[in-house]
């Protein structure tokens, strides 16, 4: 035996959705039948027997576009954070290095939720933000947290000897950085990072609690008005599937297309 | 015209809700509205999670706030509020198969539910001996009734009648026990210390209850 | 000592701790423009470690290091502008495989040199007729083989018009085939006057281009001569039994 | 440079709090300033200028309480559902099997919100059981599909000769599962079940939501009540962050401990 | 052939297909009780798989296996049963790393034999003397070389009085300097007359102790014979060519 396995063999299990590989053909079919199985449970009950339902998907169509935007918004926004705090981590300068390890450890230490409320209702006092944006900016803060870690295990696993060869033609620590690591990292990073895209679509709805009137808010204000809470979190639940299924197969289908590329 | 940014919990019916097209509707909404009129300013509501209400109008994401907001010394101790606008008084609705309860006190050892933050809430804390159940939205507490967890709920007296009479499931289920057990004046909310438009919103609810459009705005919505 | 005297690598009483290990030992010894020096000596015993510490790429904890008359231990030294002029080939090549060998030789031109595209281009195409690959310009390092990205290497370090270049072990990573050509492409610079430091176990090399030998062994130069004196007698039995070793 | 590494080199970025492992300094030191500097300024807050902090920690431990409650039912629960969905991953048999990746699939789809409402309010109308009981059941639920995966990949893990082995010896399936894989693959599964304990005590305070009184939950009530929004928040938000720093630093040390091991 | 002529394994008729890949074409051969049948041939031939079909590892898509008069490719037969008849050894080993060198003989000896704890430890104990490796009992396999763990893996084997063991290249996963422990342990057990089929490239084991030789080639049988016969005039060409490789 000689022990190949050893006890700390990492075991990955992302956040997000299951991205479907080809190579498990269980989480394939899986996937189809889920997918497509949703869609046909919507057009099922969009123009089935009640009109009920119909009158749900007329009412959340608005919610799904503000989901979007938080979810887009706070995946570019959270990239900027986790760049700069990812870089961080790295730095040689201890405050530096010490104020990004922080964020990085505090910011994951307290629920996504929390940190919304506190975001926008405690820091609110302080200063006047639109809500949209204000939900953003919170959910893109706690992400960046992670994002730093991603961005951080991507410019470390780029061999040293990348930099040290940049370096030794004259170029500056910042240029090596961006002419030679970051591009490099990019790729390394593409696929954690589109696992947290979907991870941040699912999480996007917890914004709702803060009024926002995104696809979560949309429904249960059908639902306060209608009391039809199986019926519009059916709907819901269905919308969000559909969306994040199809978001991780296209992740899916880049990823495969990346390492195809040189 | 001077423009006013109102923030209103639109999950109260039928004070506060959300109509088919998205559009925040109800009496308060109505009522405001004629107050403006009346008093020249122009209203822009706003949808805002009832939890955070009053932090928003701490951090002026707007002027005041409409949302069947009883007047109460805790939050005249730290806002400000208009002469009441309507009464109305807390009631306690109960499962039909409790056959017993007449009070909140009747319920002890069991467990109220309530919106959180709300007058119901402080009136079902007061009674020693009843759990006290907080809910975002007070539809959730009726669905919570109805799945058998809580064995009563506290609300406004229009939005138990809103509840407990237009859907059927809820009307089988539930009913109205006793009277108002409170007596409540709702009020527009402002910041501490804006006079000014404090005595805008009295001069037009003045104008509105001496031309009764307040009565006609009840019969629309409390039928 | 070929070619003028005036000296163009400074190595003054240098040593370097990782931690608690000694790895350089109050090293000295002079390089002059036009020379070529090969380092050779057991592994472990600093060869990288000085290389990269004339490069900067380690920060030296005593001594002085003087290249082309600028002081690399001094902080106030534009470190950048050092290295600009010290062309440094590594044993595991490190071109950059996300750019094309092209882009490898004119990445650090346009970026440090301030040349122009074209310019750069046209220096890049010069250097890799002279390393004798101009057909794979437009190929992604990853295509290439061991001895052709080594030769890359040097193009790219070439393009920076360096006045001196650092080899170390430039041909330990190659398959034996290979090793000959990123040798003649080497020799072929000795012979235009470049100025290098070689860390090498390729003796016949050493012998044949090396203007001096220095042998090194637990942080120390353990002796320094001329290769004909250090491969026939030399006086350290350390070094005879490195050499009986490795021949 | 015979490219060693490949574009798609596994990033892990667990959905825990960082971990803080010996080797990383920078997250290490960020452990400890966090950690003390949380609790330091929890007890200047509380005993400092105002009574006012005072008054919310002696308003919130029972929701603390329940947070336990709710976090330790549904990892316990989870872990349960997960073992059973992951055999079922693992499974040859084609109903078992897809039946577990759809959950699997279907699961992770959709926003742990969404599923708590839904799976709160929809299982309340089919059985009546106590709200901390279902809000367990509704976590476990959703954790379950993430346990899944990671037993899946624990049992993967484990060399195909393993089981070969014992079948050789005459044992049945289910006695190679229970004597040689199962112990084998639970070495390689605490680590990440430890990194899921951890999201798992962060996102407990989701069922906030559903009127559970967690301490979210208690927080927002007394918040509600006294209008003291920032100063609420702040305490919930250092509550958390003690915790999970806590147990992240316990299962790191439990971590070692397992690998000083034989 | 040695010992009485009973029928141990018959094999008639079997193909084996890997999706479209036919990994034994109609391969027959019968061993009986108490012989000892080595079987050779290059890699890929599908020697593995011939011993994997007989201990039900891998299913079979044609012909019929019979083991001690169990069908084996009946779908109604116990494959445990059979399993407990038919020890096997792997390449690898394939100890239990979480539990001790005494565990790894009791476990199969309680669970699957029903026997009381103390006396599996005393068959334990008896069969590790037997491998010389008493001293390692208590120890966790991972602190044991692999010639120690290959020994215990015969140990465990014979743990369950198996009438038949298959070993499928036991000894090529070792060092040169352990293979002979194996043999040795091997060679013991054939002369106490087990029935053994075994896989392996130690020609001079196979002349040693075999009653037959079994050549396989791309899934089929090509030659089969007494050791004389096959190690010093084999009939076929590829019997030849590897042999005149391999040895
Ligand atoms: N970054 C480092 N941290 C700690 N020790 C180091 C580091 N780099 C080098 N060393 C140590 O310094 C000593 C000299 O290393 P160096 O790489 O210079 O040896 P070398 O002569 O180039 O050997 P080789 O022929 O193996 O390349 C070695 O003992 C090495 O272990
Ligand atoms: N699980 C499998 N799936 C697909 N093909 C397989 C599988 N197992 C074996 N094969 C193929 O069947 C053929 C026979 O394999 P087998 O392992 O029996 O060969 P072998 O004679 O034991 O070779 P070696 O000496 O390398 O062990 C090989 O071509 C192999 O690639
Ligand atoms: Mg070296
Ligand atoms: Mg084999």
């Amino acid at each position: 035996m000689i022990n190949k396995q050893s006890t700390h063999t990492p075991i990955e299990v992302g956040d997000g959705a299951a991205i479907p590989h080809k190579d498990d053909s269980g989480l394939f079919t899986a996937w189809r039948i889920a997918f497509f199985g949703a869609i046909i449970l919507c057009l099922f009950l969009a123009f089935g027997r009640s009109e009920q339902y119909l009158a749900i998907f007329k009412f959340v169509p608005d919610g799904i576009l503000v989901t979007f935007k938080v979810t887009i918004g706070a995946i570019l926004l959270s990239i900027v954070f986790g760049l700069i705090a990812g870089l961080g981590r790295i730095s040689s300068n201890r405050l530096i290095n010490g104020t990004a390890s922080l964020y990085v450890e505090v910011i994951r230490g307290i629920p996504l939720l929390v940190q919304l409320f506190y975001i926008y209702y405690a820091l609110g006092r302080f200063i006047r933000i639109p809500d949209i944006l204000s939900a953003i900016i919170a959910m893109a803060f706690c992400y960046g947290a992670y994002m730093a870690e991603i961005f951080r295990a991507g410019i470390q696993s780029i061999p040293k000897g990348q930099i040290e060869a940049a370096l030794s033609l004259g170029m500056s620590r910042r240029q090596a950085m961006q002419q030679v690591i970051l591009p490099q990292a990019f790729k390394v990073v593409l696929p954690p990072i589109g696992n947290e895209f979907i991870a941040l679509l699912k999480d996007s709805s917890l914004v709702s609690i803060l009024a926002v009137a995104d696809l979560l808010r949309r429904g249960r204000e059908y639902a306060s008005e209608t009391f039809n809470y199986f019926e519009t979190y059916t709907v819901i639940a269905l919308i969000y599937l559909i969306m994040t299924l199809f978001f991780s197969k296209l992740i899916s289908l880049m990823e495969e297309k990346l390492n195809d590329g040189h | 015209t001077k423009s006013i940014k109102v923030a209103t919990d639109a999950t109260w019916p039928p004070m506060e809700m959300v109509d088919a097209n998205k559009k925040i509707v109800g009496y308060d909404i109505d009522f405001l509205n004629a107050v403006a009129k009346e008093a020249g300013v122009a209203v822009e509501f706003k949808n805002t999670a009832w939890d955070g209400i009053f932090a928003g109008l701490d951090s002026g994401q707007y002027d005041a706030i409409i949302s069947s907001v009883t007047i109460t010394d805790e939050r005249k101790a730290k806002y400000d509020f208009t002469d009441a606008y309507t009464s109305i008084g807390q009631i306690l609705i109960v499962p039909k198969t409790d056959k017993t309860s007449k009070t909140i006190a009747d319920l002890k050892g069991k467990k109220v539910g309530s919106q959180i933050g709300t007058t119901g809430t402080m009136e079902v804390k007061k009674v020693a001996g009843v759990e006290s159940k907080t809910y975002d939205e007070v539809g959730l507490a009726f669905e919570d009734m109805a799945s058998g967890r809580i064995d009563g709920v506290v609300c406004d007296e229009p939005v138990a009648a809103h509840f407990a009479l237009q859907k059927k499931e809820y009307k089988d289920k539930f009913k109205i026990v006793g009277k108002a057990f409170t007596k409540e004046g709702y009020g527009i909310v402002v910041k501490k210390g804006n006079k000014e438009l404090v005595n805008l919103l009295n001069k037009g609810i003045k104008a509105v209850k001496a031309k009764k459009i307040d009565t006609k705005i009840h019969t629309k919505w409390v039928k | 000592m070929t070619a003028t005297s005036r000296p163009m690598i400074e190595v003054t009483g240098v040593s370097k701790f990782f931690g608690s290990f000694q790895a350089l030992k109050d090293i000295s010894f002079t390089v002059t423009d036009g020379e070529k020096v090969v380092i050779i000596g057991p592994s472990g015993s600093g060869k990288s470690t000085i290389l990269r510490s004339i490069n900067c790429l380690e920060s030296i904890d005593r001594g002085k290091i003087i290249v082309d008359g600028m002081d690399v231990s001094d902080p106030t030294t534009d470190i950048c502008k050092v290295r600009e002029e010290v062309g440094m080939v590594f044993q595991s090549f490190n071109l950059f495989p996300h750019k094309t060998v092209l882009e490898n030789l004119t990445l650090a031109q346009t970026v440090v040199r301030k040349r122009s595209k074209s310019e750069a281009e046209d220096i890049a195409m010069e250097l890799l007729h002279k390393v004798n690959i101009t057909e794979k310009a437009s190929a992604y390092p990853a295509k290439l083989s061991g001895g052709q990205q080594q030769r890359v290497a040097i193009a790219r370090s070439l393009a920076m018009n360096p006045k001196a270049i650092l080899f170390d072990e430039p041909t330990s990573a190659l398959d034996p085939e290979m090793i000959g050509e990123v040798l003649d492409v080497m020799k072929t610079l000795a012979l235009e006057g470049m100025t290098m430091v070689v860390v090498t176990h390729e003796m016949g090399f050493a012998r044949e281009v090396a203007d001096r030998v220095i042998f090194m062994d637990h942080g120390s130069i353990v002796e320094e001569g001329t290769p004909e004196h250090f491969f026939t007698a030399p006086n350290h039995e350390r070094a005879k039994l490195f050499l009986s070793q490795i021949l």
